[in-house]
């Protein structure tokens, strides 16, 4: 027994959401708030301080270039992969959204080399307020995007067999976890060049 | 529906997706937290009125010579305040009232997203956990204020980082908690309750929650950032050179310990109309029905809490006067913060204006109900001489600053909830508690209140700092002394009408349904078309729809016009 | 969600793979840019419009913001207004306080 | 009032005080003035609008002007509060910071639980200070360079105990060495916080002499409420007395130091 929900799958007449797309939005807009108090803590501490590194002096860009692109194609994938199931097809669907899961690891993976090799210069973030906010920020990415992984994973394997019962329902959720995929694109086209170029 | 197979004891009770189980779940677990942090405040208050004299029957537990050692001093208070605040009221008032009236008031079967409802509730739980379990640890729990300014936090024991953790638990609730109060009352509406038929708790449900929506990230980074602080030895909160016990600290430095400040108080200024608006809404619905008549300017009242609600994000630097502010911006949120004292205003003269002309029945809720304005008066005319920054040199971080917010939280906020709770007592048990114990359970805590609370203004008056373990070092205290010997005297008499509280709500329980139960009030929103209690799952026999606004009274041929009836 | 056509979505699809050129012609040049020899500020300037550039993109056409319902655009709306007051914050602390700033360590 | 302690403001001895204490009474009479207004018009509509047998609720919708003239008066009155009382007293404790030439230059450094008051001694010019010398067992809490600066010499360090003259202007400079503190003088109506990292000025003129408390107003650790500092309002001679004796007393102290070192080769 459970409750009957209105606008799971159809969207409310006159607000024209379902409740998911609503709720995601509102979640997104607390993860706005989020990253704003990152942002500026970040002015605070730069123009505080004394002196302030360039990126590049502790930073790889060319990983962090190649992470950009790997995490724009991810969200290129992700809205394609919504798009194949507005055009129903599922097979294409599956072929996106596992592309989207490939790249999301690529990014760890890079993240991880960055890492290490941070770590392997002696690199960490009680040496200064550069790379304080350089780990915590690109950290508290790093966790969004395993979060995106975790659902997007889940959509692809044993969430898509909603696709054959609610195929409305299903499309929703993708496109709920697209959006929150492309949050965490936006967040890291400004952390790029605020950690990295400037 | 048709499928209509028993759940087993842990889902209906335990793991349960039903709004109302987990409303209660988040109540009895509130009313636990307000207790606690109550008694934290009954040690504190002896410490405060006789210094060095061991607590009377539970000090010996407490330290070997049964004296609050500072260290336990400064752990009671700056849990009282986080358990009280975090834990005790916005569980109650959002928590509890938001989830249990909520999707009834709008007519819907539960909320938006039952499963996120339920984590909501366990991680609250996880949260609560951690910070009674930060008790444990060696050198205690948190004990740097509730505000937890660094760089006193970041050099604090272990218990401090407990604290951080349990409070982005408790966070995390909130927002998910936030995200389906205000999906439900948006969607889930039924047929005809247009925005402005809402009942006005449902208004303040959802302003309340945009408001912990929005505000409580900034602080959940700043969680974040000082953990880095305490765990990886960042400075986010640190400037360089710091010294601490003739020894300099192995910290980078470079941080800025105001950052801590603006983030903590961006959250808790809005934090305040969180604690204050459902109380307010709470408020209006049981005047409303005790008065028999519409709300005196119900469109006006919304707007008010809407625009109060807005302004609360942006007077948030109002509580760091002292912290070396210069003229432009103190010029600002100076007045920003005398803009945001005329909604609260009018939402005031709402309230009051309703009871002219009114039939008013001094049922229990209604007393609570009446006494929570001029308690929130008081509160609200007391902020007057702390947001102007000329009399706030004076009076910032005395007593008389506790007064104030106190006056705004406690007997009117928590007055505001016990009156809940006693309105809606009949809905959620199907039995009407005991009136006679009721009353006196208001009176008690009346005068215990207003015991504790008033004299805090003089002792504030006398220049008294907050938060001193011993102020009868100082000359100018002891010439206010006898005033925290009332208090705690007050607190005790506070402690002994809560007793009368939870005997009857408890004892209530044995009681026989009462048949007669479902509209004891003769209320017309519609949680009171519901059968009693809700039916599990669903709450309505039948799909509503809503025909007027939400408290017509008088209004009509009938004495009252429930808003589901179509025929009036 | 609404029905999308056939032909509808393969006009979507075709603004998709445009827009990630585009992030991806914008990436290269907020990389390029940073290496040119000019101010601080100027770099900041052009990484944050590029940023901000791009960001718009991703919202407006990933996210189909661009043709969302008022409910959410209001909510965003209201988002951006509490997001530039803790914008501001930096702004509090260092024109006000700072100014005070006489070091003792000197 | 005699007692310069009661139930209310304490005893104002700073020439900055008075317009402070006129705000709050001014205020504390509006406000009581407004409660029991309000009070009695509530209790007026309890007595009135009982539910009592053959009473019935008016529900017909009624538009009240008064509150809003009411509000719209206290609005007002609000605003002329904010614009021509606080602002400008703010104003005056802002920004007409004497210079430190026209004032007395103290500079108050807090630690956990002590004020540590630094005085700069006979030449009137600070000693440069290091947080790297600061050594509580060496008598240096501030980290005072006396080796190496000839201004740090005769610099006089006072714990606790803050001297100086009345009818005169006292500008501190005030800092922290490890959290944050809050120093506050109830009776000179002066507050500010001390933040470590950060140097900011406050300043005060008393017209009264006698000796009175300094209290922490900033919860500063365990030990918040020893923080008791005085302070010690002397006349002139006085004052120039005291400095004197300290000067003198810091001699023979050094002087020791000297003897020890000696022998000590």
């Amino acid at each position: 027994m459970s409750a009957v929900i209105p606008y799971i799958s159809k969207p409310h007449p006159v607000t024209g959401v379902t409740n998911a797309k609503f709720g995601i939005w509102l979640f997104l807009a607390s993860e706005v708030m989020l990253f704003g108090a990152l942002f500026s803590t970040y002015i605070v501490l730069r123009v505080g301080a004394e002196t302030w590194p360039h990126g590049s002096e502790y930073l790889s860009v060319p990983w962090a270039f190649a992470n950009t692109v790997v995490l724009i194609t991810s969200s290129l994938t992700m809205v394609m992969s919504w798009a194949a199931l507005q055009m129903n097809n599922f097979a294409k669907y599956k072929k996106y959204m596992g592309a989207t899961v490939l790249l999301s690891f690529g990014f760890l993976i890079i993240k991880y080399i960055e890492y290490s090799a941070k770590f392997h210069h002696g690199y960490f973030p009680a040496n200064n307020t550069f790379l304080a906010i350089y780990f915590t920020m690109t950290g508290l990415h790093g966790l969004h995007v395993i979060g995106g992984i975790i659902v997007n994973g889940y959509l692809l394997f044993p969430g898509s067999k909603m696709w054959s019962t609610e195929p409305e329902r299903f499309a929703g959720r993708v496109e709920c976890a697209g959006l929150y995929w492309h949050f965490v694109d936006l967040v890291w086209i400004f952390l790029f060049p605020v950690l990295y170029l400037l | 529906m048709s499928s209509h197979h028993e759940e087993g004891f842990i889902r209906k009770y335990i793991f349960s997706t039903d709004h109302k189980v987990i409303g209660i779940q988040y109540g009895l677990g509130a009313m636990f937290f307000l207790l606690m942090g109550f008694g934290l405040m009954l040690m504190m208050r002896w410490q405060i009125a006789f210094p060095g004299k061991s607590i009377p029957f539970i000090g010996k537990l407490l330290t070997q010579d049964g004296i609050l050692s500072p260290e336990l001093y400064n752990q009671f208070g700056a849990m009282h305040g986080t358990i009280m605040v975090f834990l005790g009221v916005v569980p109650m008032a959002v928590g509890a009232f938001g989830n249990y009236l909520l999707p009834l008031q709008v007519g819907a079967q539960d909320m938006a997203f039952p499963k996120l409802n339920m984590a909501s509730f366990w991680v609250f739980f996880v949260g609560g956990l951690v910070m009674l379990y930060s008790f444990l640890l060696p050198g205690g729990a948190a004990q740097s204020g509730w505000t937890s300014y660094p760089p006193l936090s970041n050099i604090a024991p272990a218990g401090q980082t407990a604290w951080l953790i349990g409070m982005v638990f408790l966070i995390t609730s909130s927002l998910l908690g936030s995200v389906n109060i205000i999906v439900t009352a948006v969607q889930l509406r039924v047929p005809g309750l247009s925005f402005f038929r809402l009942p006005f708790l449902v208004w303040a449900q959802l302003v309340t929650s945009f408001l912990l929506l929005l505000a409580f990230p900034p602080l959940e980074a700043a969680g974040v950032l000082q953990l880095m602080d305490r765990v990886f030895g960042t400075s986010f909160f640190m400037p360089s050179g710091l010294v601490v016990s003739g020894q300099a600290l192995e910290v980078s430095g470079g941080g800025n310990p105001l950052l801590w400040q603006h983030l903590f108080w961006f959250l808790a200024h809005p934090e305040v109309y969180v604690l204050i608006l459902p109380a307010l809404g709470i408020v209006a619905e049981i005047v409303a029905t005790n008065t028999r008549k519409p709300l005196y300017g119900y469109n006006t009242a919304v707007y008010a809490i809407i625009f109060l609600g807005f302004m609360s994000f942006i007077v948030w630097a109002h509580h760091m006067f002292m912290t070396g502010m210069g003229t432009g911006m103190s010029a600002f949120f100076q007045a920003t913060t005398m803009i945001i004292s005329i909604p609260s205003v009018i939402v005031l003269t709402v309230l009051l204006l309703t009871l002219w002309g009114a039939s008013i029945r001094f049922t229990v809720p209604m007393l609570f109900a009446l006494a929570f304005l001029p308690m929130f008066a008081i509160g609200g005319l007391t902020g007057l001489p702390l947001g102007l920054t000329a009399s706030d040199i004076y009076l910032h971080d005395t007593y008389y600053v506790i007064g104030h917010f106190h006056y705004v939280v406690a007997p009117g906020t928590l007055m505001a909830l016990m009156g809940g709770v006693y309105h809606w007592y009949p809905k959620i048990t199907g039995r009407m508690f005991n009136k006679t114990l009721g009353k006196l359970h208001f009176w008690g805590t009346f005068i215990g209140m207003n015991g504790i609370f008033a004299p805090m203004f003089f002792i504030g008056m006398a220049g008294v700092s907050r938060r001193l373990y011993d102020a009868t070092i100082y000359e100018m205290a002891r010439s206010v002394q006898p005033l925290n010997v009332i208090m705690t005297y007050s607190s005790w008499l506070l402690a002994a009408a809560q007793v009368l509280f939870l005997i009857n709500i408890f004892a209530s329980l044995r009681k026989p349904k009462e048949a007669a139960a479902d509209n004891p009030w003769e209320a017309t929103t519609l949680e009171w078309a519901a059968p009693t209690p809700p039916l599990p799952h669903q709450n309505f026999p039948e799909p509503l729809e809503a025909y007027r606004g939400p408290y017509e009274y008088n209004t009509t041929s009938r004495e009252f016009a429930p808003q589901h009836l179509q025929e009036a | 969600m609404e029905a999308h056509s056939a032909e509808e979505m393969q006009r979507h699809v075709k603004t998709y793979f445009a827009v990630y050129i585009a992030l991806l012609v914008l990436t290269v040049a907020t990389v390029g840019v940073s290496y040119l020899h000019t101010t601080t500020a100027m770099h900041i300037l052009a990484a944050m419009v590029v940023a901000l550039v791009k960001g718009s993109l991703v919202a407006a056409i990933f996210m189909h913001l661009s043709n969302e319902k008022k409910i959410i655009v209001y909510s965003l709306v209201l988002t951006v207004t509490f997001f530039i007051a803790i914008m501001v914050i930096p702004v509090l602390v260092e024109c006000e306080i700072f100014r005070y700033l006489d070091r003792m360590v000197s | 009032m005699n007692e310069p302690y009661g139930w209310w403001l304490p005893i104002n001895i700073s020439a900055n005080g008075a317009p402070i204490d006129q705000l709050i009474t001014t205020l504390h009479w509006f406000m009581v003035l407004l409660f029991i207004g309000w009070g009695i018009f509530f209790l007026y509509c309890l007595f009135r609008f009982r539910a009592r047998p053959g009473h019935q609720a008016d529900a017909s919708p009624k538009h009240f002007r008064l509150p809003t003239y009411l509000e719209v008066g206290v609005a007002l009155f609000e605003v002329f509060l904010l614009v021509f009382i606080s602002y400008p007293i703010w104003s005056k404790v802002k920004n007409d910071m004497p210079s430190d030439e026209e004032a007395m230059v103290v500079r108050v450094t807090a630690e956990q639980f002590a004020w540590n008051i630094h005085y700069a001694g006979k030449d009137g010019i600070f000693g440069q200070t290091s947080p790297d010398l600061i050594s509580p067992e060496d008598n240096n809490p501030i980290g005072l360079d006396r080796e190496n600066d000839p201004n740090a010499k005769d610099d006089i360090i006072s714990i606790n105990v803050m001297h100086f003259p009345v009818n005169k202007k006292v500008k501190v400079y005030l800092s922290s060495k490890d959290v944050i503190h809050s120093f506050g003088i109830p009776v000179m109506r002066v507050k500010q916080d001390a933040i470590p990292g950060t140097v900011i000025p406050v300043w005060f003129e008393a017209n009264k002499t006698g000796t009175f408390e300094i209290m922490c107003a900033q919860l500063c650790g365990v030990g918040h409420t020893r923080m008791r500092g005085e302070i010690h309002v002397d006349t002139e001679e006085e004052f120039q007395k005291w400095l004197q004796d300290e000067a003198q007393y810091l001699d023979e102290y050094s002087d020791a130091g000297q003897r020890e070192d000696d022998s000590d080769v």
